[in-house]
């Protein structure tokens, strides 16, 4: 399927005016926030700012009290389920590592191809050339080409990581969100991480949560600062780090 | 009540006594009514009972009176009858006159439902004018059940003697009880006395107005309205008394579901051994009346209170003991921990079975547990009302300790984020071990209530688990109000549906209602929102 | 089944647990009928019975482990299945009776004749045809099954609430059918049964061929067990196992899997009972009883869950040891036994017997590979080291 | 795809597993039919419940059964054969039950069977003891309505047991109005159907009836009791008819005591209540409240006391009360040893025909005789309850009463009888002249 969004004119994800509070604690508030076809976004901000219950309400996890989530400039995201949302083609890869750990890895892939995933598809499957291609392509891009047989439990820390990214390109989504995909990583895992993710933009969207500047800095491309649920700057690296509110915020002055 | 009725009695005897002696006893009919006792032969208790009471002699209230305390003694041999006093004296009952020694032969003179009553209506029209008020009142009440128009001339010479309001409107409705079936009452007699009945409303009036055969037109009518205007005013009733039995009921699956809300609903451990707490602390009240019972049978009626806090920590230590030695293994594997305490509360209940046998243990319920009393027209037993008053005690109690103490924060702490609390430095193990044990001790104290009500025996506990969890579960986990809550609209549900479906029905309903209803709100009544759900 | 799934649900263990089933399917049905009674070959006429109690129990086992092993769905209502099972078929063997019960009457079982029923109930119609009560077998249980699952799984009851939720459905059913109003014969259930398809139940041909029809059942389940969790599916389901809300993310429908195998090892359940009710020769409530399908859990976690044949295998143990125990001077000491048993396995054996060893076996293997070829060991060992 | 770890699991343990279930199945077959009878004992078998939730009543009736077979072996055995008695414990499970008997009867060749107690129980043995042809006593009052050539019913047909109650009740004490209040389950339902039909062959109306079911160890009966209490003031006499099974009455009398239902208001006769239920429940509330058995413990009869003494000295618990399975079991067993002594053998066949029409004295001081319906003539005692958990009998019927296996107070069974002498059939439709069914 052709993955590049021909219909540029409208955005790929659209939040308007999104309201979400838990027993009166407002996690989200008025936020607004636009993500253009084949862009790349980083999102920073510090604990609690939301981050990550913005991406749960992208991928239907939560229900939103009021705002329009539109995806592809047409589909309201908030009247799916979480199931529905990834078929429209938004992956998911969460803050902390989450892989079949009782599977191997290339059967971790396998589970995330978007192919038939009806129960009578899956009970009457069998494997395909195409297929078996695929996967072998994508253990080559994360480079976990020896370890296809090893049990995804037994991978480092940086190996799952690396895995769960894989696992979302072989689900070939429209859009990515990406949830602090360093997190644990050594330098040269965070570069080569980098360098993935650079390699994914070229024909995807994607969307980056993530704490660490120096990550941030080497995908330099337009930077979101969230706080307290509402987005408090947007820019480049460099503007929204010099941006007075964010420095408050961060440093607490 | 009985009983101290009785001890009334007796005084009253004693005092009789002295007059009696004093007289000459009289000689014919009644010797040979007296007589009839020895023959030991129901039908002919009942006439000399009959003869007696209506002697006039002075030794008939001693006589009937012994004869309802099992004091009256027959020699069937001999066919002399004797009166022994509470004092261990005894007088020949035909004379009056005393003996030194009842003979070995002679025993007492057996009585049957029947004849109790014939013994209570006679009691009833020679203890009317007793100088004692509840006597007084006993015996107007009696009169006004078995109403035989022989009473009728001790009524009304009470009535006019009589001062005690409420003794006065009981002899009322006595009198008015005799003359409604007094074949030769007069119509204006009988009117006045259905309107009395009315003025009474329980059903006891109610049954005299319906079965009180046929009667004038004008009767029969003043009656009919009575009964339709009892009727309605029960109907009223009887829906607070669901409300109460409704509230009874889930006070007790409050009481057997507290302990779980902790060790389910806080710590997240699936204790199917809860029942079996339940069961340990019913078990330590046992042993706790057993050795009143031998050592100490003054203390008897404290005996719950004694068994309270052993109950708790009895329970409370096996509980401990099961965190240690089990459940600590398990912690995050909730469907594990339900297997394994499963199995142990099958090794309990039979450890218990081998131990003190598999038949029900007797467990006494102290004078104030037991009885009832009278509100409007629906009756509430002491037992419920104290359980009622001992749950939220428990829940109260619990709450503000959660609330208020160090332990409670500490728990508080370690099950909102158990790194955190012991990074903290609280020592999460011990608080772990604690929490259960609190649960548990609380499940043995719901042990120590629910032995006044139901079977102490090996499986007591197993008919109270499914439907605690249930409780908890509706509730919503983790919250005790939610328990709170979710407990009384069960109780009350249940018993708003016993009387329409049937106890097996009603229950099957409820059952269903809460599957149902866990479908609509997968986490119960009371749930939390938010992240807090995923951890 | 296509072939293709056969081919991969069969690998070397799995072919030799069916030729063993086999083989005790056709051996001691004959050891029974052709050997002469009293020699030592001779499998007795009660053992034959006992065996293919076991064997249902087995059936059960596997229906459990399916959904739970593979699943994680923990049900404590299997037991409500099992017995759903058993009365269809029991109400087929009541309806053969015809006039040979006591009171005689052509069409009503006897218990409705004391109970004085002037017609059979519209819900028995139809039983006196074995197609129709064998398809009931599968039917009922599956029906339930499904609208169960559908409520349940729908609204993402999961872990714990699910168990106590299927613990009430087995509890609800269980009082509803010892009312006797409800038209099953009350607490004694049903009983006294004569004929199945025209031949005497009693009989020991019959017993030895109900003992060869169980053990081809037990086949056919674990081949049908062996293609789900071979397939993609079976991969889809330890995903859901391991990580449910991972799994929504990447696009699968987990409530519409969760449901099919839930109905799978519902109609499982359901064909065991029916063949546990002719060889035990009574159905009644207390089958439905909570405590009943814990017990069946507990087989599958002494077996070793996840693991098809330790389930089988657990169920076989658990119950013979059953029988073993409540006889003789060890009587009153059963239920310690047991509960000590869950206990321990919990405790100890999380894995189960198979479970344990098998981990015990890869481990061994590993280092006779280690020893054979260290190099690509060590890159496979030391690799995650380097990473952290 | 190569999908590896799975299937290695697979192949490697199952490899075992196999190993272990046929070493199991070897282990079953040694260990079960290895055993043999021993010729010089004469081997009984004892099925009641050790555990679970029926061990509150049958264990004592085990203790009973070993007690016997002690006393009878003290007396040199019979037939100068030492009885030897096998225990099994059927957990109160009742396909259990069936398994046990067929082990008991096949395994350990027993020549009897004393055991059940729940109706259930019973059915799920009969076809056992149908198809191996051996012996089964069964000690507890139950609804009739059976009659089977091989089970020998030594307790209470309705007919000697809820009948008479009912009589004593009308005559006695004038009952008008009824309640009868049970567990659902079919031994109440039955004896309910049966006394409905009794009741209005008196002249009773249908509004004088109310008919009550409870679930098994039903524990909340507040409703229950206050609606006998509202039944219960209509103006006439009014009693309750209880076969509410063991577990439940404890909460049933204590709420009934707590509401101030005394006996001589609203009296309540129970059929399932008898020493042993009273032993867990203060009685002095009770008082006068009563129960219908063919024994009380406190009857005054030599036979009985020195049986009382004799098993309070072999329990070594002088509170160990009797009830009244224990005496059928102790009637069945005495006729069979009469039985066995008669025919010199132990073959089921010669055994069970030898059986009808065998005396033996039952502790009341009268003779039981075994009929040829398989049911026992047996005294009716009703017993009011005293405050000490015994019971004083307030009437006994004149004779012994015989015991009906088929109701002649209901449709389906009014023209059955049992009779395994004559017509060797136990449902024998005298108006047809013909033996229904397969009969046994």
């Amino acid at each position: 399927m052709n993955v590049m969004d021909t219909r540029a004119t409208s955005a790929m994800l659209y939040l308007d005016g999104v309201h979400v509070s838990f027993d009166g604690f407002h996690a989200i508030n008025n936020l607004s926030l636009t993500l253009e076809p084949g862009e790349m976004r980083a999102i920073i901000g510090p604990n609690g700012a939301g981050k990550t219950t913005m991406m749960d309400i992208i991928t239907g996890k939560t229900k939103p009290d009021e705002g329009t989530v539109l995806f592809d400039g047409v589909t309201d995201l908030t009247r799916l389920d979480e199931t529905r949302i990834a078929e429209l083609g938004i992956g998911r890869k969460f803050q902390k590592p989450t892989v079949f750990e009782s599977q191997t890895v290339q059967d971790n892939l396998l589970l995330a191809l978007n192919v038939d995933h009806s129960v009578r598809g899956t009970l009457f499957w069998r494997g395909s050339k195409a297929e078996s291609e695929r996967i072998d392509k994508v253990l080559e891009t994360i480079r976990l080409t020896e370890a296809r047989n090893r049990l995804a439990g037994s991978l480092s820390h940086g190996q799952k990581q690396w895995l769960e990214i894989g696992m979302l390109l072989a689900q070939d989504p429209k859009l990515l969100l990406v949830d602090e995909p360093v997190a644990g990583m050594t330098d040269v895992e965070t570069h080569l991480t980098a360098e993935l993710l650079k390699e994914i933009n070229k024909t995807h969207t994607v969307m980056v949560v993530e704490h660490d500047m120096t990550f941030v800095r080497e995908l330099g491309v337009k930077v979101t600062c969230l706080h307290e649920g509402t987005v408090l700057a947007e820019g480049t690296i460099d503007q929204v780090s010099s941006n007075e509110r964010v420095i408050e915020v961060y440093l607490g002055r | 009540m009985p009983t101290n009725l009785s001890a009334r009695l007796c005084t009253f005897v004693l005092s009789l006594f002295l007059i009696a002696f004093a007289l000459p006893a009289f000689a014919g009919p009644f010797e040979d009514a007296v007589a009839k006792f020895a023959n030991d032969d129901f039908s002919d208790t009942e006439e000399a009972i009959a003869a007696v009471a209506s002697s006039g002699n002075k030794l008939a209230f001693p006589i009937i009176s012994a004869l309802q305390d099992g004091r009256l003694m027959a020699d069937s041999d001999s066919k002399k009858v004797y009166v022994t006093g509470a004092d261990g004296k005894s007088i020949d009952a035909a004379t009056g006159e005393a003996v030194a020694s009842v003979p070995d032969s002679a025993s007492a003179v057996r009585l049957n439902n029947r004849l109790r009553r014939s013994v209570d209506a006679a009691l009833g029209s020679l203890t009317l004018q007793s100088p004692d008020v509840g006597t007084r009142l006993q015996a107007a009440q009696s009169v006004f059940k078995s109403h035989e128009e022989t009473a009728l001339e001790p009524v009304d010479a009470a009535l006019a003697k009589e001062t005690n309001k409420s003794v006065k409107t009981a002899l009322g409705e006595a009198r008015a009880a005799i003359l409604l079936f007094k074949s030769d009452a007069t119509e204006v007699e009988k009117l006045e006395a259905v309107a009395t009945l009315r003025a009474r409303g329980d059903q006891e009036a109610m049954a005299l107005l319906t079965g009180m055969g046929d009667q004038p037109a004008s009767v029969t009518k003043a009656a009919a309205s009575a009964i339709s205007s009892i009727q309605s005013s029960l109907a009223v009733w009887s829906t607070v008394q669901n409300a109460w039995y409704g509230l009874s009921l889930g006070s007790v699956l409050l009481l057997a579901a507290i302990g779980l809300a902790i060790t389910f609903g806080v710590m997240g451990v699936i204790n199917m051994a809860h029942g079996e707490m339940v069961m340990i602390g019913a078990y330590t009240t046992f042993v706790v009346q057993e050795v009143i019972r031998t050592r100490y049978p003054g203390l008897f009626d404290y005996s719950l209170l004694i068994a309270v806090p052993l109950a708790f920590l009895v329970a409370g230590a096996i509980g401990v003991l099961i965190e240690r030695s089990i459940i600590r293994f398990l912690y995050g594997r909730p469907l594990e921990t339900l297997l394994a305490t499963w199995g142990l509360s099958l090794v309990l209940q039979q450890a218990v079975r081998t131990m003190f046998g598999p038949t029900n243990r007797e467990v006494g319920n102290p004078s104030w547990m037991s009885g009832a009393f009278e509100l409007g027209q629906i009756t509430i037993t002491y037992n419920r009302l104290w359980i009622l008053v001992f749950t939220l005690a428990v829940f109260a109690i619990l709450l503000a300790m959660l609330r208020y103490t160090a332990l409670g924060l500490e728990m508080r702490a370690v099950t909102q984020n158990r790194r955190m609390a012991a990074s903290m430095g609280i020592a999460t193990s011990r608080v772990d071990a604690l929490t259960f044990g609190l649960g548990s001790g609380i499940a043995g104290i719901a042990g120590v209530a629910l032995s006044q009500i139901d079977n102490v025996s090996p499986n007591l506990g197993q008919s109270y688990i499914i439907d605690s969890f249930m409780v908890v579960v509706f509730g919503g986990v983790g919250n005790l109000w939610g328990t709170l809550v979710g407990a009384f609209t069960l109780g009350i549900a249940n018993k708003f549906l016993e009387p329409v479906a049937g106890a097996v029905l009603g229950k099957i309903a409820i059952l269903v209602l809460i599957i149902l209803f866990i479908q609509k709100r997968p986490r119960g009544l009371f749930a939390l929102k938010g992240r807090a759900v995923e951890a | 089944m296509t072939p293709h799934m056969l081919t991969r649900s069969l690998d070397r263990g799995a072919t030799i647990f069916l030729l063993v089933v086999a083989a005790i399917g056709v051996l001691i049905p004959l050891s029974n009928l052709l050997l002469p009674a009293g020699s030592v070959l001779q499998v007795p006429t009660y053992l034959v019975a006992l065996w293919g109690k076991y064997v249902c129990y087995a059936i059960l086992a596997l229906a459990i482990d399916l959904i739970w092993g593979y699943c994680g769905i923990l049900s404590l209502g299997h037991g409500a299945f099992f017995a759903l099972g058993g009365y269809a078929m029991g109400m087929y063997l009541m309806r053969q009776i015809g006039t040979r019960g006591v009171y005689g009457n052509p069409i009503l079982p006897d218990f409705m004749v004391f109970l004085n029923y002037s017609k059979l109930p519209w819900y028995w119609y139809g039983f006196d045809m074995f197609w129709f009560a064998a398809l009931m077998v599968l039917v009922v249980p599956g029906l339930l099954a499904f609208c169960f699952g559908w409520l349940a799984f729908r609204s993402r009851v999961t872990g714990v609430y699910l168990s106590i939720i299927t613990q009430a459905m087995t509890y609800a059913l269980l009082l509803a059918f010892f009312r006797n109003d409800f038209g099953f014969g009350g607490n004694n259930g049903l009983t006294d049964f004569k004929d199945i398809l025209g031949l005497n139940v009693q009989a020991e041909g019959t017993r030895a061929a109900l003992f060869a029809l169980s053990c081809l059942a037990l086949i056919v389940g674990f081949l049908i067990c062996r293609a789900i969790v071979s397939s993609k599916l079976g991969k889809v389901l330890i995903a859901v196992r391991d990580a449910e809300s991972r799994t929504r993310f990447l696009g699968y429908r987990v409530e519409s899997y969760k449901l099919f195998v839930f109905t799978v090892s519902a109609c499982m359940a359901g064909v065991a009972g029916a063949l546990y009710v002719p060889q035990v020769g009574i159905i009644n409530p207390s089958e439905f009883a909570p405590g009943n399908s814990i017990e069946a859990v507990i087989w599958v976690a002494v077996g070793g869950r996840g693991t098809l044949v330790g389930a089988a295998l657990g169920a076989v143990v658990v119950n013979y040891a059953k029988t073993f125990f409540t006889s003789g001077m060890l009587a009153p000491y059963w239920l310690f036994m047991l509960g000590a048993l869950f206990i321990l396995v919990t405790l100890l054996l999380p894995k189960g017997i198979v479970g344990t060893f098998n981990a015990w076996w890869d481990q061994s293997k590993e280092k006779r590979a280690a020893a054979s070829t260290s190099a690509a060991a060590e890159d496979g060992v030391t690799q995650p080291k380097m990473a952290e | 795809m190569p999908t590896k770890s799975i299937h290695d699991i697979a192949a490697s343990f199952s490899r075992r597993g196999v190993l272990a279930a046929t070493a199991g199945l070897m282990l079953g077959l040694a260990s079960i039919s290895g055993a043999k009878a021993a010729d010089d004992t004469i081997k009984v078998g004892v099925l009641h419940s050790l555990s679970g939730t029926m061990a509150i009543s049958e264990t004592t009736l085990k203790d009973t059964i070993l007690f016997l077979i002690d006393e009878q072996n003290k007396k040199g055995g019979v037939n100068g054969k030492k009885l030897e008695a096998v225990v099994v414990d059927p957990a109160s499970n009742w396909p259990l039950f069936a398994e046990k008997a067929r082990e008991l009867i096949t395994k350990d060749k027993v020549s009897v069977v004393f055991g059940c107690w729940t109706s259930v129980s019973r059915k799920s043995v009969l076809p056992v003891f149908k198809e191996l042809n051996s012996i089964l006593f069964y000690p507890v009052q139950y609804e009739g309505e059976e009659s089977e050539r091989n089970v020998f019913y030594t307790g209470a047909a309705p007919n000697q047991q809820a009948i008479p109650a009912v009589d004593y009740l009308m005559k006695e004490e004038k009952v008008k109005r009824w309640v009868l209040a049970g567990t659902d389950y079919v031994y109440p339902r039955t004896t309910n159907k049966i006394l409905e039909a009794y009741l209005k062959s008196k002249g009773v109306a249908q509004e004088d009836i109310m008919i009550n079911y409870t679930p098994f160890g039903h524990s909340d009966w507040q409703t229950i009791v206050a609606d006998i209490k509202k039944f219960g003031s209509a103006g006439k006499k009014t009693a309750v008819v209880s076969t509410i099974n063991g577990d439940a009455n404890v909460p049933f009398y204590k709420e009934l005591g707590n509401q101030g239902i005394k006996a001589k208001d609203i009296p309540v006769v129970a059929f399932s209540v008898g020493e042993e239920e009273l032993a867990g429940i203060d009685t002095k509330p009770l008082v006068g409240h009563l129960a219908a058995w063919n024994y009380f413990e406190s009857i005054k009869n030599p036979a009985n006391e020195k049986f009382i003494k004799d098993w309070q000295t072999y329990t070594k618990n002088p509170k160990r009360v009797t009830n009244d399975p224990m005496e059928a079991h102790v009637i069945g067993f005495n006729m069979w040893v009469k039985a066995v002594e008669k025919v010199k053998s132990t073959d089921p066949d010669k055994v069970i025909d030898a059986l009808p029409g065998i005396e033996a004295p039952n502790l009341t001081g009268g003779t039981s005789k075994m009929l040829p319906n398989h049911h026992i003539t047996k005294p009716v005692f009703i017993g009011e309850i005293k405050g000490n958990g015994q019971f004083d009998v307030v009437w006994k019927t004149p004779s012994l009463v015989a015991g009906d296996a088929w109701s002649k107070e209901l449709d389906g069974s009014k023209d059955l009888i049992g009779d395994w002498v004559g017509k060797k059939c136990g449902n024998f439709n005298t108006k047809t002249n013909k033996c229904l069914g397969s009969g046994s």
